[in-house]
């Protein structure tokens, strides 16, 4: 029996209560009692058992245990007391107001797994990688007052900040890509063009380098055919015709 | 009234997409200039839209507003790269106090302990400092103590649309504990 | 193959709604784990829904990237609440992407990006919404990523005959001189 009673007070240590009505509860349960008809002497007994074991733990709401306990002896020493019964009077079982305090704690213990379980359906969220809000709505107003100097400034200020690593690969007074894009537009305008349309500066030997690698380039993807009617005369520029003879496309 | 009202619908999922926090439905016409009729015929029309299989959209209703999500059924494979999780869970003391409070508002302190058998004040400042309850009115009893009850807060962190949808007892249980009450 | 891919596409459409940013196919194929097939089949079902009209959704692909958003004709009414936001920053990291197109061009989305050390694709949207640039090519690099140049708009907008007219930087330095002579 003693050895018994030392094995339940070791399992009471493992269990935290949330107070003396989670505690009652526990013993209830554990010694399979009916809770309409608690012995409270057996209850009582294990009550104050668990007390002793737990002034050593940290409990929080100690006093309440302590009252719980007094109220436990209370009970239990009104029920020792004879009961004189008298037909008219409503015989009143000293456990009652126990009793119905514990339903009503046992109905919060219900009621409080369902939120935990509420809780962990909320305990993740799916979350977007960045608020929504700022789409890029095209407004007509943010373009007003930009002019072509505002590029300019924008772009030299943006290469002034480059390392000058970046600046040679990025940026050269005439590229290769700056011939094309000038030829893409040309030929997009004006259906052909020539070679010496490119050279926008006339003596600078970049501009005649890159417009011609920029040609080349084309035709190596062909974007376009050239065609030269005489011996160092100029070149004539027309996009690639995906067409042969037979008029079968061809890739 | 039979009308469709398509463009009024695109509108208001195009808002719906906008927003990332539950929007109102008073915002919802404001926004869209829209009548009250108007957005909720919207709003049905998208709800029967989105419960269709091939969307991984939802229309949900949490603490009075109404936002778009991803359907739960995705969530395992999104968790990875999308997921946040919640580690301000709450401690069983302050999940007692609070259900007392969801369950029973308004009520004021005493009631509280009543119930629970212990103190109250720490937990009730908890909750205060959390916001997930506040103070309601006083009880008309003497020395007028104060009544608590949950916020909208509250709702938005156990994703309810109100309190009305608070996980019920089951039948079983509610036999056993109604009883007595 | 008659699938319907219900599932597949609603997943697909959660992640592009959990996304604000183009996403590219390779990364949704990642993120889905589903097959390629899969998600171009799915891609394919998100277009020809979006396009009804009562979508207030569409997607579009965007550098190579895929994205949702709210169908062009509806922010007339977002814009209030949506657009306005960060103007100042918006016009000036459209200015810079634009002129970083313009002299640079064809240029590709991973240059621009190393020139202002920021994503571009927000920009790139909108300067293709607007119509200052459009896609001229593909470069010929690993990936073939996508590269971008002005449009006749551009040229117009700015009133220049051509892009040999833009300003060259030392003409810039000139002015300055000139100013302070």
């Amino acid at each position: 029996m003693e050895e018994l009673n030392q094995n339940a007070a070791y399992r009471f240590r493992l269990q935290q209560f949330e107070g003396p009505l989670d505690l009652l509860l526990f013993l209830i349960k554990k010694n399979e009692v009916n809770i309409y008809d608690i012995p409270v002497a057996q209850i009582t007994e294990q009550y104050l058992e668990y007390l002793t074991y737990a002034t050593e733990l940290d409990l929080e709401n100690l006093t309440e245990f302590h009252m719980m306990a007094a109220n436990l002896l209370y009970i239990k020493s009104r029920m020792l007391l004879p009961i004189e019964i008298e037909a008219d009077d409503e015989i009143e079982d000293p456990r009652q107001e126990l009793v119905d305090k514990l339903i009503e704690y046992q109905k919060l213990k219900k009621l409080t797994e369902l939120m935990e379980e509420k809780e962990r359906e909320a305990e993740w969220v799916i979350e977007r990688k960045k608020l929504q809000r700022a789409l890029p709505f095209a407004d007509v107003e943010l373009w007003e007052k930009v002019d072509v100097w505002d590029l300019l400034k924008t772009f030299s200020s943006l290469m002034t900040n480059l390392t000058s690593e970046r600046i040679i690969d990025l940026f050269e007074e005439v590229t290769v890509n700056e011939k094309m894009a000038l030829m893409t537009e040309l030929l997009e305008t004006k259906g052909q063009c020539n070679f010496t349309d490119l050279v926008v500066r006339s003596g600078s030997v970049m501009d005649i380098v890159c417009a011609f690698l920029a040609i080349l380039e084309a035709v190596k993807f062909r974007m376009v055919s050239i065609y030269q009617n005489k011996m160092f005369g100029d070149i004539i520029i027309k996009p690639y015709e995906k067409v042969n003879s037979d008029g079968v496309a061809v890739g | 009234m039979e009308l469709q009202l398509d463009k009024e619908t695109a509108l208001i999922e195009a808002i719906l997409y906008l927003e990332n926090e539950p929007i109102e439905e008073a915002a919802l016409i404001r926004i869209s200039g829209l009548s009250k009729d108007v957005v909720e015929k919207a709003l049905e029309n998208l709800q029967e839209r989105f419960s269709r299989s091939d969307s991984g959209i939802e229309l949900s209703r949490v603490g009075g507003g109404i936002l778009i999500a991803p359907k739960k059924e995705y969530w395992d494979v999104l968790r990875d790269r999308y997921g946040k999780k919640n580690d301000a869970k709450l401690s069983k003391a302050a999940l007692e106090t609070l259900s007392i409070i969801a369950y029973s508002q308004p009520i004021t302190r005493g009631e509280i302990e009543a119930i629970r058998g212990v103190s109250a004040d720490t937990m009730i400042r908890l909750l205060l400092d959390r916001g997930l309850i506040k103070e309601v009115g006083k009880k008309n009893v003497p020395g007028k103590p104060i009544q608590y009850g949950t916020t909208k807060e509250f709702l938005k962190f156990f994703r309810l649309e109100s309190i009305a949808d608070l996980p019920k007892l089951d039948e079983s249980d509610r036999d056993r504990f109604e009883l007595n009450g």
